[in-house]
């Protein structure tokens, strides 16, 4: 059996890991009984005294917790709660404009158009009100649609006003639904991948 | 073992598959004949055999084989008319190498991967949601703060196909064995002449279709040939009943 | 201005909140220059020097951060039954490896060095957080690039932490040796079987 100043660090360090509140039965456990566990955290109860640290040891419901220690809130206000406006990422971008361009458009053809799982990027986009479920497709799955958020973010009054494609557009003379071509590009880089 | 030393049995080719590489850098065999699928059988035999996978050679064969398999893609469907068949031997083996060099650079790297990886053994960080009193509000944007050219370029983006592999280039036998005939039959109008001086320069497929052309000749019964030795030179000469024919 | 051993004990409780890293610069930021922030940190260093407690203080993906001591591992994994992060397989570490080192960089890319698919590790790297998408290349391929989960999981500082690709390279005589290899390994064996 080692001593309390060994256990010490080890409970600090489960204590540091966890989000919830330990109780001393859930540390024993954890740390076998390498000593005394109620000794130890009093030898980190006086690491942790009050003042001496930014971080304070705390007895919550049963248990035992870190937290930030409150002379340290108007730093921490500073740094985590300044307001973020949300900026698309460049997945949740292209997932948005087959949504625009396509809709109603299933989660599987996006994936073929884009030749990567966009599962995560419609989800934030979904989360964001930037998109809307619009029922089933054929084959069961989920078709999505763009939202009126979705207009007032854009600053567009209908889904007339989405700008025209073919600017950018790199081979404008190709006659077939966009749709179509869209598949058939994301399935061609697939296919490179593979290759 | 390594890779060098399997041991292969194909149409064109039968030894060792280090062996192989050699004749195909050397231009002795020629890689469009070689069906690399077979290769891939005989390792995958070989392993089968061993029963046991050996991750280092097979790493090692798959970057050789792919690198073939490019090289032959390479050849077949050459993207310009000028580099058609033309990759020196020298050229190739340095793509090769370059392929090598590459693999095992990643891999090694890969392996330092591993090694700091390792080192973090036991390494943990905090994973917990900040104080409610703490947490960051996140702003709705400003309407029409967004611009919609985004959407449109994104579309434009992934409308946009892979080079696509051309067809147009993939050359067709342009020789024919009457224009070969006619080459022959000039030649054998000045009395004879040797094999290898009708097909000077030419390229294989020309080689080939001279030589159809010189058997046809020869069931006419307009031409007669001699080799000394195998691999020696043919000596070709208008046939005893031709000149009768012609003297007649 | 206050003295740096009144601000260490902000920096830390800002660490100890701290899901990512935080630079030099965003905890100067935070705490409005209440005193010399790399004084503070310094002291923090101190407080922290390896074996004295069960946390540590880190360098880590462009910033600082705390993280558990390896001592502590053996109960934190009893504690929380899960390993810390699943190993890699050979096929992700080569993909990992050809990303940090090129990024940003396409499948197809990734599939020509490798010489074999590389979907589902890509795919797996991303689902573990070690990679992100960054655009698309001039041939419409999604391009990739590291995380910052990926240098903290790793324990560097930044992406210039990493050695020089060039290291593993064999020495030009080695190359030398190699290219003769390819040339003329079989070329005894050639002349045989040429006789």
């Amino acid at each position: 059996m080692s001593e309390p100043d060994e256990l010490a660090p080890v409970l600090e360090a489960l204590l540091f890991l966890s989000a919830d509140p330990l109780s001393a039965d859930e540390l024993a456990e954890a740390t076998q009984g390498m000593a005394d566990t109620q000794q130890a955290l009093e030898l980190l109860r006086e690491q942790y005294a009050p003042g001496r640290r930014g971080i304070r040891l705390r007895e919550l419901g049963g248990g035992w917790t870190l937290a930030s220690d409150p002379r340290s809130e108007d730093a921490a206000r500073r740094l985590f709660s300044r307001p973020r406006t949300a900026t698309l990422s460049p997945a949740q971008a292209e997932t948005l404009a087959i949504v625009a361009y396509l809709q109603p458009v299933s989660r599987p053809e996006i994936t073929r158009i884009r030749g990567v799982s966009s599962d995560s990027a419609t989800t934030t986009l979904l989360e964001r009100g930037l998109i809307d479920e619009a029922g089933r497709s054929q084959f069961g799955a989920v078709l999505y649609r763009t939202s009126t958020q979705f207009l007032k973010l854009f600053g567009l009054r209908s889904l007339e006003d989405l700008p025209d494609v073919a600017r950018w557009d790199p081979t404008p003379e190709e006659q077939a639904q966009l749709r179509d071509r869209l598949l058939r590009a994301g399935e061609a880089r697939a296919d490179g991948a593979g290759a | 073992m390594n890779v060098a030393s399997l041991d292969l049995d194909l149409d064109v080719f039968s030894g060792p598959f280090d062996l192989l590489l050699t004749l195909i850098l050397r231009e002795e065999v020629d890689l469009l004949e070689v069906s690399l699928a077979d290769v891939v059988l005989s390792y995958l035999d070989h392993l089968e055999a061993r029963g046991e996978l050996e991750l280092e050679t097979t790493t090692e064969f798959i970057v050789l084989i792919a690198a073939l398999l490019e090289l032959k893609s390479k050849l077949m469907l050459a993207g310009d008319e000028d580099e058609l068949l033309d990759i020196e031997p020298e050229q190739a083996a340095e793509e090769l190498l370059a392929r090598m060099l590459d693999a095992r650079r990643y891999r090694s790297a890969a392996g330092h991967l591993h090694e700091l990886l390792a080192a973090e053994h036991g390494v943990r960080f905090r994973c917990a949601p900040l104080p409610p009193n703490l947490r960051r509000t996140v702003l709705p944007p400003l309407d029409g703060s967004e611009d919609p050219r985004l959407l449109g370029e994104a579309i434009g983006r992934m409308l946009r196909m892979p080079p696509a592999i051309s067809l147009r280039h993939i050359a067709f036998p342009r020789v024919t064995v009457a224009e070969r005939l006619a080459h022959l039959r000039g030649l054998l109008a000045r009395g004879g002449f040797d094999f290898d001086e009708a097909v000077h320069g030419a390229d294989r497929m020309t080689v080939a279709v001279t030589l159809f052309a010189l058997l046809e000749l020869y069931k006419r019964g307009e031409a007669d040939w001699e080799q000394r030795e195998s691999f020696g030179g043919i000596a070709v000469r208008a046939s005893s009943e031709a000149v009768v024919a012609v003297a007649g």
